[in-house]
This record gives structure tokens, C-alpha cells and sequence, in this order.
């Protein structure tokens, strides 16, 4: 099983794909943040918020294998 | 457009049929916002905008905007669209129409609502700009974030 | 209908109509009102309304409160349209479209236009109820005068 | 020349008819009021706005020949 990020607007255009895969059992977000931190350049990660199966979520949430997590930059919609 | 009170599309909207969604015969109030794109912001041209989406969770938080607004203002109904995708100037990107029994709540909650879409929706713009492009990074449209690699296509 | 911005119609009003007369290109937010006709207030049921207007004084007084928003507002561009003659239940009494750069204003202006209309524009609505008729004293609904003599008909 | 009045809504209806013309030369708007409630059951007209030629008036303001005189109840469009 793996956990699914999902990438949107810059965050998706810096890493050049709008997902990544990682096989993971369970880790905590920000876990999640400091891994994706050592192999992307994705630095602005301290400041997105973060969604796990589509409800906002905190840095300390649990994530599992199977879990979909999205990172939310700001919103600019409307 | 489908029956739905909240959703996300890739065609133009349709004003009517948001208002047809939200009128009821004990309701004489009904109020519409309308966003387009617009031309000049702060003396900056934009030629046209690219709305992305996470289509499933902005769906769910439409519709948590409008649980809000039951429990605030609960006589009103509540509809919201809002369109993804490439927009050209003066197309509509976002519409949400109310409608209430008394004219008060039916501004209070539309004007909510867009506050509400600014915060916790997540769709993100793209300006492209006379000279260049830019994803917008709030809702105020004061923290732009430097164009990633371009020609990088959105996906969803 | 016409292009002009404050009208006094008898057919049925169209939105849309409404909303282009004041679509701009450096206008990112339109916000409407529509006023329709109500089913039930306080417990009475509404069977249809007639309104009658002082035509030609209800259009410069529309004309004036589009001045008052210019004023106000200087960003904003108004049309307001109101119906008369008989109108059953959900059809729309009057329609208010204001466009602007930007929402607050939209929102603003808006509402300060159905306020005024309530107050300065000589258009009287006649409740037809289930249980007999009423020229409607005030825009709060509170001061019904006595029915005069039925049957005679209104001419403006 | 005349005075034309109009009435509008319960006004009309009291009075039977939605314009009276009065072959009077000059009064105020005031003594109009009065002059009518002499003729028709409209005591109303102490409570009532008044219009001449479209714009709202005073009870002093002056009603000249070919002036439009429009009585004007609490209104209630929207």
C-alpha cells in the first residue's frame, strides 16, 4: 500500500508532476513534509496547509498507507 | 448543469440555472454574486486566467460553506458553481445565489459565502499577465508566488 | 427589453438582460437582486400581486438613486428594472444588477438601491390574498391601508 | 389651464377616478389638499407625499396652471 500526495498550482509546476507515490505505513504530516522536503525542492511545504482524505488536516495527523494527502496553498479561488 | 446546489465545472455558468436551483415560492428574495475575470488589476493586465482545482475536496467544502450558512441564516438556500479551467476576461468564474423569505439574509449569506470560497476552497488562479505569469497565492492577491517551471500543464 | 439602465417594464424581466447592461471589462464582481413574489408573509398566503406605478416619476427616481451610488460608489455601474401590472407567486418584481472592480462595493451598493427603492420610488403593490385585497401602506409591510372600492380599475 | 392631479393605489380607488383637473390658476400645494378633501372622501391626504411635475414637494411649494400634481402614498415596489 502506498500513501498518494497529491500536488496542486506551484507546488505541482516545482516538482513537474501533480503526484507522488510513496510506500509508507504510517507517519505523521509533518514527517510526511520533512521527507518530501529531502528529495524535492519544495521548501514553501512549512507554509501550505495540508488535507488528509479530503479534510483539512494538522502537522501532528496521522497519515496511513491507503490515506490520499493534498497540500493546500493558499487559496486564491472566487 | 446538473441539479447539484454545489459544484465544480469546466463550462461557461450559466446564471439562470444557478438561480433556478435556489427559488422557491416561500422565498422572495433572492441574491446572485457573479465573479468575473476581470482586465486590470492594479494597473497590470491580464489576458486570461487558469483556474485549477482539487475537485473533490472543494466540492465537499462548497458544501460545508453552505451547512454553515444553514445554521447562521437558516431560512435561505444556497447555491454555488464555480468553473475551472481557462477563462477569458469578463467570463464567470464563480456564481452563488441565494435565496430567503426577507431580502437581509439573503445578502449576508451570499457575501459569506464568498469570503468562505476565499478561505477554504481549495482552487488556485493563474494569472497570465501581459508580461508573464503568476500563480495567485491568496485571496487578497498580494502574495504572488514566483511562476514555477512553465510549460509544466495542470492535470487535473 | 432596452438599454436603458432604470426601467419600468410590464412583461416578465429577464436576468441575464439585466446583468449585461452593466458588464464591464474592469468589473470583477456583479452582484443582483431579485425580488419576487412570495407565497406567504406572516401566516397569509399571497395569491398574486398587482403593482402600479407613477411611470415616468418611478424612472427618474430609479435615475436618482443610480446618481446617489455613482456618488457613493464611484467604481460601481447599476441597472435596475421593476415590473408592474399582475405578477403571480415566484415571478420577479424587480431586478437589481451592479457591477465593480471589486465585491465589497458590488455588495454595498446593491443593497443601498433596494433600501431606496423602498422609500422614494412611487410604485405601489396591491396584495391580492386568499381571503381578500390590500394596497400596501408601507415598504414594511405593517401599515395596510383599507381596500377602497373594489373593481375600480387601475389606469397608469 | 388646469391643475391635473393624479391618484395612485387606495387613493384612486377612494376617489372613483386616477385624474382630476381643477381650472385653477395658482395655489399651494396645501391649500390643494384642502380643497380636495372638500370635494372628496381623501382625508389620507394629511398623510400622504406630494409630487409636482415628478419631483417630490413641500406642502407650501406653489401649484401653478399646467403644473402635474401627483399624491404620492408610503410607497411599497421592491
Amino acid at each position: 500500500m502506498m500513501i498518494t500526495i497529491l500536488l496542486f498550482a506551484h507546488l505541482q509546476e516545482t516538482v513537474g508532476k501533480d503526484r507522488i507515490e510513496l510506500p509508507i505505513e504510517q507517519l505523521t504530516v509533518m514527517e510526511l513534509k520533512t521527507a518530501l522536503k529531502q528529495t524535492y525542492p519544495l521548501l514553501e511545504l512549512d507554509h501550505v496547509m495540508t488535507a488528509v482524505n479530503e479534510e483539512f488536516a494538522r502537522d501532528n495527523s496521522k497519515v496511513t498507507a491507503g490515506d490520499i494527502v493534498a497540500f493546500i496553498p493558499p487559496v486564491s479561488g472566487g | 448543469m446538473s441539479n447539484n446546489l454545489f459544484e465544480i465545472v469546466e463550462e461557461p455558468i450559466e446564471i439562470n440555472a444557478i438561480i433556478k436551483k435556489v427559488e422557491r415560492r416561500e422565498a422572495g428574495a433572492i441574491t446572485t454574486f457573479i465573479g468575473t475575470v476581470r482586465e486590470w488589476t492594479r494597473g497590470k493586465q491580464t489576458i486570461y486566467l487558469e483556474y485549477q482545482a482539487y475537485i473533490p475536496m472543494a466540492v465537499k467544502m462548497l458544501a460545508k460553506i453552505g451547512e454553515e450558512i444553514g445554521e447562521k441564516w437558516p431560512d435561505t438556500k444556497i447555491g454555488i458553481t464555480h468553473r475551472i479551467g481557462r477563462l477569458d476576461i469578463s467570463e464567470i468564474a464563480v456564481a452563488i445565489a441565494v435565496s430567503s423569505p426577507h431580502r437581509k439574509a439573503a445578502y449576508e449569506a451570499n457575501e459569506y459565502a464568498i469570503e468562505r470560497i476565499k478561505q477554504i476552497v481549495p482552487i488556485w488562479k493563474k494569472e497570465h499577465w501581459s508580461d508573464g505569469e503568476t500563480w495567485i497565492g491568496d485571496q487578497l492577491e498580494n502574495v504572488p508566488y514566483e511562476s514555477g517551471r512553465p510549460n509544466v500543464k495542470d492535470v487535473e
